[in-house]
């Protein structure tokens, strides 16, 4: 079980505020931790805020005019603020991973999927680019699945294996913070069982930010959890104490589904 | 309250399905019908046109004398024409509906911009005419050419290409987009290795029904100067000029020329009724190179859609 | 290593460092790459606008002066149209009567012939037929309209004449028939689009009902696929407004203030076509007149447009 | 606390509701059988001595039942924080009740021997009724503490037990001394000895349920955590 | 390249398309020319800009247009072409045998508008049946010159009549109306002589009925409805040596190709004094920059033009 | 808890195969009870044939070209068989109700929606609709939410109502035997309990057939449970005990966890 | 049984195996607690009275922490079916396995008491080694039905837990036949009785261990089904 006091710090929400377009305001000063090679889980009700959060430690925003962040997002090691106007969102996204509610793999070959990111960034050696898919799809628990057919569409896989390749799309361009967003609401419970396997897997290589409607989920695979309300967060605390003995009555209300 | 007796749940039954059987009935009817007077213009094209369809009706220029005139130059300018309109139309088309999807900002500019492309598309065709009078072959000079022609008829056309890419991006979902994004492609990677791609088919659509709208046009392009008789070919590239110098890659934009609608159109209108059979004869051409144009993007997309699902 | 503040006994992660200078190497460029683009697509994207403007240029700065002459009063509300007569009137409603009156024709052909056409393709039939069937239907939207004007004149009028002794041999009736039959597959081709894109989920929502196939098109699917109608529809008018040619060759041309489609009558369009491609003069006050009746018809369209796009708001359904 | 596990979802909270009746009916058949246990031993009433006997039957059964009814809530509703709580606390407190049944019937059967051979036990030991009353307070307690939910009933539940062991050392050396004083009662000393040592255990299973209830309310393990007698 | 450009009237075309195919063959193709059809008015509109060599006129050059010409420095010759004989028509089962002008005055004069509209409202002799008018759009020479001949004033008509810009469509509407009246081009009727019967006019009362043909038009029997059109030529341009040719070829060949295209060519003589004109540098309209009717071409040729 | 020796049949499958258009066997040989007024879970691994068993209550493959039945479903209290070609498959429909796995109003008003079935069944009388439309929205517990915007767009309520709103449409043409296919899927945790608390009430009134991919939510809301793999029912029993006792070592693997 | 375990999920997996091995570790201590106090009896051993008073700590510490443990799995995993059973038996175990090391350390006790008196306890009553030899053998073999999933074994065990309860009457019986007999004995007659009581209980609890394992293997709630002892 991690232990909080031996805990490296890989980004922290300071102060964050986040409006969207119309002024409504979905993120109220959210201060939180995120430790490093960890796994956090996001649980609240919807339209908590869990994704608007999420979303902003890669810039998604960024994409549709009129919102606004307030606040900062640290990210060690080098300790820059990720929603400073100077820092490029497109640099943001190259080193903070993410993966969908719904497996949404580019309706090309699976390779291409993986190669995706590299190419993005200028690799066009198909040496590097042969071994950084493989070494990808290994880390995403797929190569032995597709090796055989990595010029296939890669909608013609399973749902499970869809979410996998995303994954392994997000692998393969070395993210230091990986983003799931309800990954697994699509997927049966096979599959679902396959990726949270693999959530924990990652861990040891990335630092990861789980948003989940699934509280077992969130107990299960992740090493922290927060839980948010209407925009705030309400608690944040180790993810074995969180489930046994939550320590706002919020919470508590909220995980034995006491809310309505 | 008491629930319906068997007897009267199969009553209503009955009645639905007697209408089901009366609106089939009126589908089939108003789909025969469609179908009847498609089939009915083409064949009558077809036998009115029989005696005309020889070699020499290809080959030959237009004449004074029925029998031997030809459309040559009326389906090589026609061709080229919609060579130099497709060239210009759809990547401008693509370009604008990319612009007005993934880059321009929500707000009344972007209404105001639909309306007006929505409003573009009902302008009859010779006002499109008289602006390219003014705009191609006065002020740039393009004087009374392929190229002009083909300009015209890209902006004639341009709305419902703008319009088609519009809708076939705005079906690709916001989470392909957010996916490349993610892994922190521009926005330009993402239009061009994805949003362009998917919406290929449908941008397909917009422009067959585009370039079948723009092959039949004719006021416009007599507007700006389309001839009737042209007893010559717009030069071929590289070609030699009977002056002794050879022809450039692109000298063929500036030619005269002249187009099959004019061709027909001249046809149908004059005293001897002899010539209604060349008419008749070209509208068939016509409606094949349409035809030839549609099945080739008819295939294309069928192509391109079965590698994207999602 | 360094210590944050906020967190006691937290430490930083120090992995990853060393990738932030490589990177921002590569931002200027970047940068320079995406603005150039987007300023290139922007273009694109104004040269619609550019060309409403040069039409709108062209059209008012001719109208400008025909208005300095004819007030516009009277352009509105003279009901005579004989600006190329010895004895000029001026009055646009003519025209205007004749475009709306063919129009509604077609519309009235082709709306319920394509609608009936897309509901029974998209509910009803096979997917065989509708494979094969669509994209003939799709061909009536390429024939030169030229060859459409004569099949107005020389086979719909006759029939119709048949039905209607009274028909007289150019009228509005045959020319807005055949401009609805022409308009058909637009109505019929993006309607049917618009239908199936229905998701599958509603209509078997309405079959697990117990409804039937009509009644399920009629109160479920047509309900869920207006925004797609009302657009074919917007599409369908706009073509209907905008045409030229039938009307020229079968609608008789003739400046007739009327409302009933029997009657034959000149449209905007047709004017606009018979003018330009005529013997007048250039310069002339009755060669004007083809901008100002140009001018009525943008205007004409845009409200047509403004009125669809309003629609297509209100209606806009999300299942 | 009550308030806490009123649920959106009446039929969970049904659920959640029918187990702590359950567990209060065990209870209370259990408080019974000790009071009746109480009663027989102090005066030799064979109809108490058989009743107490025989309800241990039904308190077997109870603990059956819930056991399966907590297994089916565990499958059914995956409960977390509180309700994972009182279902596991239930587990555990169900285990105590039904070994303080054990000890009420052992107590009974120690009197119907005692009875049997002619004596009257209060003779002997008048303090056990001291202790007994000691213990069934406290039983009552930690199931008032379990039915409200009510943690610092149940602490002073746990702290009372002190003074039951404290008591019960004493008693017990009493009899040993008289079994020494007096050897001809050895018998019926042993007999008393296993009441006094039984009633002992009902308090410490008692304490046991404070301390699942502490455990539910506050989510505090306390077991073990105080000296513990032996 | 050697390319002569001519554009103009749709009416003047039929020959002038002839003689450039033939022109063309008889010149190896070293010479090339092209016709383009926008009209009388469009025609002249690009000849004032000096965009084309000939202007195809169905109408001599007007007012405006010659203001045009000559703020662009552009001279021209005006070379009569051929004759165009505007035929009254109707449907071949009709009544009529023959038609006055005074008749056709109170068909088409603009009073005539919604009040007559029966044919027994001309003559009370006639059925009281409907009268169906058909006539070229207003923008055209013909209706120029048919208003002018028969009411007395150009472009003075009623306006509820059945306009094409396309004659074929005319012809289409008299064959298949019994009570249908109208007017247009002769080669219109020269071509459908089978469905449509071409009415005699009866010039001033008294007069025979003169109905439309070579002979009468030549003969200048036929008016006041025949007409001259005509050819301008850039004067600039003629000095090409192709323009040169080909405008000599027209005159030379003008006469049987117009006859092939059913039109009415001028006398021989006129098509010899035409190239005289231009050699002695005539330059500019005779009419003045207004349409006229039944001048003959001998007294057209010896007017002095104008610029 | 129900005690099989009392139940009553309210349904049974007997040897039922399915071959769907391509020639695809769907299911095997099924045979199955379903009892009058208890909830019955299918549950199963992705593609097993869930949603292929249960659509065949309804007679929702007659809706595709090429489909395929054997065997027979006996309905009761008449002991008709569903699946008879002389049975009207509306007829069929009219009295086995359906809820779909995204709830999909149809886009009409609330009081639209839930009228429909009545409509349907050539209903005019308005005071009668009104009483049936309330009648089912309080039978699904939406009446207090929508009872003053009745007019409203459905699409305008939250997923969960919108869910109720589906139950409600078809309730109010009181079927028989209601259909649920994954009808939870699609919504958060707080809407997922309302919609089984509603299960729960509504089998006083009528038998449910539900298929779920969550076991919890089979376990917590059906009485009887059917596990399904490979087009096969492996094991049909009392939820209690296939829970904690299952017979067939191949439902124990899968519920919990053990198949992949 | 064993291969039912391995699962898909290789974390669940993990969890569920450190859960079991925790267990077993706990009835390794609770084994070895139960034979040093054995020992202790038939030694005097000073060393391993100890050793099994202290041992006591960690086998406290050890139910404290399964306890969580499964706390965490039910929160975390829903288990069901087998899973399910093995978390709610291993929690019942637990208990028992905690109060075998409670009756293990009042051997100790006992056994201190007796050898501060200066007395060896074996010479009283030889054949409590006899019935502590049949208990441990009962204890490991518990362990070994729950390590194994071995549902035959438990089976076993439990029919063995009739014989253990039959020889403890007869010891019980001499022992207090030799109070009367010797009044001067009574405190170290008492101590052994203690004792024998305490074995007795171990072979008790080893039977509760044995109900549960066939609950985890056979989904089997055989408890209360045999005849009770008192
Ligand atoms: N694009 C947007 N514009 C305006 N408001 C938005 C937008 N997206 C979300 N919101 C609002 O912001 C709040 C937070 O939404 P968010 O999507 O982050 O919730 P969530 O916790 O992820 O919910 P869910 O569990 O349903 O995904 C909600 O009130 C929502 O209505
Ligand atoms: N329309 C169809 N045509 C052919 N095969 C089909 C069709 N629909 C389903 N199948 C096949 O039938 C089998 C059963 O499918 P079904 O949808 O019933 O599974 P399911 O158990 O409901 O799965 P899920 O849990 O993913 O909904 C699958 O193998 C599937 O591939
Ligand atoms: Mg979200
Ligand atoms: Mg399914
Ligand atoms: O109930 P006990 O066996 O621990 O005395």
């Amino acid at each position: 079980m991690p232990n909080t006091t031996q805990e490296r710090l890989k980004a922290e929400a300071r102060g964050l505020n986040f409006f969207y377009n119309g002024g409504i305001q979905a993120l109220k000063n959210i201060n939180m931790p995120i430790y490093d090679n960890r796994v956090t889980a996001l649980i609240g009700p919807s339209g908590c805020g869990k994704s608007t959060y999420l979303r902003s430690f890669n810039r998604m925003h960024d994409l549709y005019p009129g919102n606004r962040y307030e606040g900062e997002i640290r990210f060690y090691p080098d300790d820059t603020n990720l929603l400073a106007p100077e820092v490029d969102p497109i640099e943001v996204r190259m080193r903070v991973g993410m993966v969908f509610q719904k497996p949404n793999p580019f309706p090309k070959s699976i390779y291409e999927n993986v190669a995706y990111g590299l190419r993005v960034r200028g690799e066009r050696n198909r040496r590097m680019l042969d071994d950084k898919v493989e070494h990808a799809l290994r880390g995403a628990a797929l190569w032995d699945e597709v090796k055989d057919r990595l010029q296939d569409l890669a909608s013609n896989l399973s749902g499970g294996q869809q979410q996998r390749l995303c994954i392994a799309r997000a692998l393969a361009t070395d993210p230091e913070l990986l983003l799931f967003d309800e990954p697994t609401s699509a997927l049966d419970p096979i599959a679902t069982g396959a990726i949270e396997e693999l959530v924990h897997e990652l861990k040891k290589r990335v630092t990861i930010l789980i948003v989940t409607h699934n509280m077992q989920q969130a107990a299960r695979v992740s090493d922290y959890t927060a839980y948010m309300f209407l925009g705030e967060m309400i608690e944040f605390g180790k993810t074995d104490e969180i489930f046994i003995k939550p320590k706002d009555r919020r919470t508590e209300d909220y995980i034995t589904g006491r809310m309505g | 309250m008491k629930p319906l007796t068997t007897e009267e749940i199969r009553a209503v039954i009955a009645r639905g399905k007697l209408k089901d059987t009366l609106f089939k009935a009126l589908g089939i009817l108003c789909l025969a019908f469609g179908l009847l007077v498609i089939v009915a213009l083409i064949l009558d094209m077809a036998i009115k046109g029989a005696d005309r369809f020889t070699l020499d009706f290809f080959l030959n220029f237009a004449s004074r004398r029925a029998t031997q005139a030809g459309i040559l130059s009326a389906w090589v300018g026609s061709l080229l024409v919609m060579f130099v309109t497709a060239l210009a139309a759809v990547p401008l088309g693509v370009a604008a509906g990319v612009y007005l999807e993934e880059y321009a900002p929500r707000n009344w500019m972007t209404q105001v911009i639909e309306i007006n492309i929505a409003n573009l598309a009902a302008v009859p065709s010779i006002v499109y005419g008289l602006l390219a009078l003014g705009i191609f072959v006065y002020q740039f000079g393009f004087g009374q050419s392929i190229l002009s022609a083909g300009l015209t008829l890209a902006l004639l056309i341009l709305p419902i290409i703008i319009v088609a890419t519009r809708e076939a991006i705005r079906a690709i979902p916001a989470m392909i987009r957010e996916g490349s994004m993610a892994v922190g492609a521009t926005r330009w990677q993402t239009c061009r290795y994805h949003i362009i791609p998917y919406a290929m088919p449908g941008i397909l659509t917009g422009v067959i029904i585009g370039l079948a709208r723009a092959i039949g046009e004719t006021a416009p392009i007599i507007t700006i100067g389309a001839l009737t008789f042209i007893a010559f070919l717009p030069p071929a590239p590289l070609t030699a000029l009977p002056d002794g110098g050879t022809a450039g890659l692109f000298d063929w934009v500036m030619a005269p020329f002249t187009v099959m609608p004019i061709q027909i159109f001249n046809w149908t209108s004059r005293p001897d009724p002899a010539f209604e059979i060349n008419a008749a004869a070209a509208g068939f051409v016509l409606m094949a190179m349409v035809l030839a144009m549609n099945a080739l993007a008819i295939w294309l997309r069928y192509r391109m859609r079965k590698n994207i699902k999602w | 290593m360094q210590t944050v503040s906020s967190t006691t006994g937290v430490q930083i992660s120090n992995t990853g460092s060393g990738y932030i200078s490589a990177r921002l190497s590569h931002n200027a460029m970047r940068h320079w790459n995406e603005r150039l683009i987007e300023t290139v697509l922007f273009l694109a994207a104004a040269l619609s606008v550019l060309t409403t403007l040069g039409i709108v240029y062209i059209l008012v700065s001719e109208s400008i002066h025909f208005f300095a002459r004819i007030s516009i009063v009277d352009f509105l509300t003279d009901t005579q149209w004989t600006p190329l007569f010895d004895d000029a009137h001026f009055g646009i409603m003519v025209l205007v009567s004749g475009t709306l009156v063919s129009s509604l024709v077609a519309l009235l052909v082709a709306i319920p012939v394509g609608t009936t056409i897309a509901i029974y393709l998209s509910e009803f039939a096979g997917s065989r037929v509708r494979e094969i069937a669509k994209p003939i239907l799709e061909l009536l939207g390429g024939i030169p309209t030229i060859v459409y004007g004569y099949f107005a004149l020389l086979v719909v009028t006759p029939i119709l004449q048949w039905a209607l002794p009274n028909l007289p041999g150019f009228s509005l009736l045959s020319a807005g028939f055949v401009m609805g039959i022409m308009i058909v597959p637009y109505i019929a081709s993006l309607s049917e689009d618009a239908m199936r894109a229905v998701p599958m989920s509603l209509r078997e929502g309405a079959y697990a009902m117990g409804s039937s196939r009509l009644y399920t098109a009629i109160h479920v699917v047509i309900p869920a696929a207006l925004s797609g109608l009302a657009a074919s529809y917007v599409l369908a008018v706009s073509r209907a407004v905008g045409e030229t040619m039938i009307l020229a060759v079968a609608a008789g041309m003739q400046p007739n203030l009327t409302w009933n489609p029997m009657e034959p009558a000149a449209t905007i369009t047709s004017y606009i076509v018979q003018v330009a491609l005529g013997d007048l003069p250039h310069g002339s006050i009755g060669y004007q007149t083809i901008f100002a009746a140009g001018l009525t018809l943008l205007l004409i369209t845009l409200m047509f447009n403004i009125v669809g796009q309003w629609l297509r708001a209100k209606y806009k359904e999300n299942y | 606390m009550e308030d806490i596990l009123h649920h959106q979802s009446s039929q969970f909270d049904e659920e959640l509701g029918r187990l702590r009746s359950d567990v209060l009916r065990m209870g209370g058949l259990v408080e019974n059988q000790v009071a009746t246990a109480i009663e027989a031993y102090g005066a030799c009433d064979p109809r108490a001595i058989e009743e107490t006997i025989a309800r241990d039957q039904d308190i077997n059964a109870l603990e059956k039942q819930i056991d399966d009814e907590s297994a089916q809530l565990i499958a059914r509703r995956q409960p977390t924080a509180v309700d994972l709580r009182l279902v596991f606390g239930i587990i555990k407190i169900v285990t105590d009740l039904e070994r303080i049944g054990d000890e009420a019937k052992k107590i009974a059967k120690g009197v119907r021997r005692i009875c049997d051979a002619g004596s009257n036990p209060t003779q002997f030991a008048p303090s056990i009724r001291q202790l007994a009353k000691a213990v069934m307070i406290m039983t009552r307690e930690s199931l008032d503490a379990f039915a409200r939910l009510d943690s610092a009933l149940a602490q002073k539940v746990i702290v009372d037990d002190d003074g039951v062991d404290a008591e019960y050392k004493e008693i017990l050396h009493r009899l040993v001394t008289d079994m020494i004083d007096d050897n001809t009662t050895i018998g019926l000393a042993m007999d008393i000895i296993w009441i006094a040592r039984a009633v002992e255990r009902i308090g410490d299973h008692a304490k046991n349920v404070a301390e699942h209830v502490i455990f539910i309310v506050d989510g505090r393990d306390v077991r073990h955590n105080a000296y513990q007698i032996d | 390249a050697q390319v002569v450009k001519v554009d103009g009237s749709s009416t003047v075309y039929p020959i002038t398309e002839a003689v450039a195919e033939d022109f063309q063959k008889a010149k190896k193709n070293a010479v090339k020319v092209t016709v383009g059809i926008s009209g009388t008015g469009g025609g002249f509109k690009k000849f004032c800009r000096g965009e084309i060599d000939v202007s195809d006129a169905s109408r001599p050059i007007l007012k405006a247009e010659m203001e045009a010409c000559k703020q662009a420095g552009i001279q021209y010759y005006e070379l009569p072409v051929a004759f165009d004989a505007i035929t009254v028509v109707v449907n071949p089962k009709s009544f009529l045998k023959d038609i006055s002008v005074e008749q056709l005055k109170a068909m088409w004069e603009p009073v005539a508008q919604g009040k007559v509209s029966k044919w027994n409202q001309i003559n009370p002799a006639w059925p009281d049946a409907p009268i169906k008018l058909f006539g070229p759009g207003a923008d055209s020479g013909t209706f120029d010159y048919f208003t002018e001949a028969v009411v007395g004033k150009a472009k003075s008509s009623r306006g509820d009549y059945t306009a094409s810009e396309d004659d074929n469509v005319l012809v289409q509407g008299i064959s298949r109306d019994v009570n249908a009246i109208g007017y247009f081009g002769y080669a219109y009727y020269a071509e459908n002589t089978g469905k449509l019967k071409a009415l005699p006019v009866i010039e001033k009362a008294g007069k025979a009925g003169v109905a439309p043909s070579e002979k009468t038009v030549l003969d200048g029997s036929y008016q006041p409805l025949s007409r001259p059109i005509f050819i301008y030529v850039n004067a600039k341009s003629y000095e090409k040596p192709e323009v040169k040719e080909f405008v000599e070829y027209y005159m030379k060949e003008g006469a049987k190709l117009s006859k092939e295209v059913k039109y009415v060519p001028l006398p021989a003589k006129a098509y010899t004094v035409n190239l005289e004109h231009i050699a002695k540098k005539k330059l500019g309209t005779v009419f003045g920059g207004n349409a006229e009717v039944g001048v003959t071409i001998e007294a057209l040729q010896k007017r002095e033009g104008s610029l």
